[in-house]
């Protein structure tokens, strides 16, 4: 049955017709690519032992055949890509406030940025542990006062605090920033 | 009779129809010349084009104004080639019928690329990827991105805003209310038992102009008020003249 | 080198990688893949005369390495797979000036061609995606400049564009090239 490369007639077009289709591809379609004498189980059979131990396999799967990686590689195949998370504009804002600024209370974050503070805001980052809490302001009400975490010093590279870059260095008169460009 | 002559000309119109322009026809006449297209006899190819623009237009007035510009561009290089009247003119339709031929080749070398494009097998139409590709990628966005950069535009930004709206909050209003009219009238009215001008009561700090205004009329509403409520007595002399005032007690009268 | 199933170390695991993939996966990639005494271009080499003459073939393409069904068997493919429309000539002469002469402006496009480019032509070239815009020429209107996308190379099957034949090779004879297309 095979010719001199060894294939049945029609088990290359099977492949391909497994290979590109997005579904697995039902037998009877297989059927009518084959040439009239050609019986589709001995095409299958041989196409199956091919892949036999390879990295890739003929599995039945549904009413059809489709070719998938091989199960025992699928450890190796996985990658994990670490897409890291921007911080959203006011989590950012309120970030820096509280480097520059601590131990301040939340009314006064929302005083600078001149926009209150949400929750979600604060939760985030809470939760990226570079914010916390360290006893109240003796004033009414007695509120939080937030600082920054050794946690925020590593994320950035600093030894300590005072390595920010100077507030009267980036604060310039903008008259004078613009009379020094 | 008349069918069979139209006939011709149709075949032309519909010919002048698949062709992708001016340039598109022009190559296509330069190939039936059967000759390299550095050869291509210009002349004659202008006279065929010309030739097919005429009965195109005789069938059709409304030809696309591309195919009018070539033809009156070609009119002219055919006289230049023709009849020119000097040695300028001869070199003038010489470099025009070279940049013709250039643009003819350059759009021959375009065809052939697209020829030979075509002529590759297309992933997608003769070949075919993975129909089911298997993802085995994670994506991890657990981690947050941090840089001193955008600390630090975050906090200019921020420093912006606030300072911004501080120097534009706007300065309270501190003219003259018809409170301080009724005050100022009640009290003074007291020391100044005769008839006097109303605008003396305006308190003479105001300076600016809306300010000035806003005293005056607070005076002026005052002292009706008051002269409603019986307290003082208002009267003018001429329209617009001075608006006099004093004590409904010690009437000046 | 080879284990008693015929394999080179790795080779399993390059194979499933690439036939995971729609796109063609990149050398540095695969490379992650193998174990460190291995070498890729003798795995990529094993792999490739493993496939040749199949149903699937594996290819060079773009940036990397590819499997796709074998070009012979596209007729009796397309019987069964439903496959786009071929561009129309107009969109192939855009497509072949933006190649050969990218970074190039709509203007240039259309002086080339010496017809004014038209709206179902630019759409039908961008939504196969083989075109995109590439910035601005500092001219007059700052008109857009349009490039071919690496989907063009891919579709086309071309390494990279110095694959694109020259236009001294394409002006050869053009009687008969213009008579034998």
């Amino acid at each position: 049955m095979a010719d001199e490369s060894g294939f049945l007639p029609g088990e290359r077009l099977v492949e391909a017709m497994i290979f590109a289709s997005r579904e697995p591809v039902p037998l009877r379609v297989l059927a009518t690519l084959l040439p009239p004498d050609a019986e589709l189980d001995a095409v299958i059979a041989a196409l199956g032992a091919r892949y036999q131990g390879r990295g890739v396999e003929l599995v039945e799967a549904g009413p059809g055949l489709m070719f998938r990686t091989a199960p025992d590689l699928a450890a190796d195949l996985r990658r994990v890509v670490e897409v890291p998370r921007r911080l959203p504009r006011a989590a950012m804002e309120t970030l820096a406030i509280i480097a520059y600024h601590q131990p301040v209370t939340r009314a006064e974050i929302e005083e600078i940025r001149g926009a209150s503070l949400s929750q979600p805001t604060l939760d985030a980052l809470l939760e990226a542990g570079l914010i916390s809490t360290r006893g109240f302001k003796e004033a009414p009400g007695r509120p939080n006062l937030w600082i920054t975490t050794p946690g925020f010093l590593l994320q950035f590279g600093l030894k300590d605090l005072r390595e920010l870059p100077k507030r009267e260095e980036l604060l310039i008169d903008p008259q004078n920033r613009a009379g020094g460009l | 009779m008349s069918a069979s002559e139209a006939k011709p000309a149709e075949t032309l119109i519909l010919s002048l129809d698949g062709f992708e322009g001016p340039l598109d026809l022009l190559l296509d006449l330069a190939r039936a010349q059967k000759v390299d297209l550095g050869r291509i006899s210009v002349l004659a190819l202008v006279d065929q084009y010309l030739a097919m623009i005429e009965s195109a237009r005789r069938v059709r007035l409304e030809l696309a104004a591309d195919w009018l510009v070539m033809a009156a561009w070609l009119a002219w290089l055919k006289s230049r080639l023709l009849l020119p009247e000097d040695d300028v003119e001869a070199e003038e339709g010489e470099v025009a019928a070279e940049i013709l031929a250039e643009r003819l080749r350059a759009l021959e070398a375009i065809r052939a690329g697209a020829a030979w494009l075509n002529a590759r097998p297309v992933l997608g139409i003769d070949l075919f990827a993975r129909g089911a590709p298997e993802n085995f990628t994670e994506i991890d966005r657990s981690r947050i991105r941090l840089d001193m950069a955008s600390l630090l535009g975050a906090y200019m930004a921020a420093m912006r805003r606030a300072g911004a709206k501080r120097r534009y909050r706007p300065r309270p209003m501190t003219y003259w209310s018809v409170q301080d009219a009724l005050w100022r009238l009640t009290s003074m009215l007291r020391k100044v038992p005769e008839w006097s001008e109303l605008e003396a009561f305006i308190p003479p700090a105001p300076v600016q102009p809306l300010a000035r205004r806003a005293a005056h009329a607070s005076t002026l509403l005052a002292g009706l008020e008051l002269a409603r409520s019986g307290t003082l007595l208002l009267r003018q002399e001429a329209a617009f003249g001075p608006i006099l005032v004093c004590p409904a007690a010690s009437d000046g009268r």
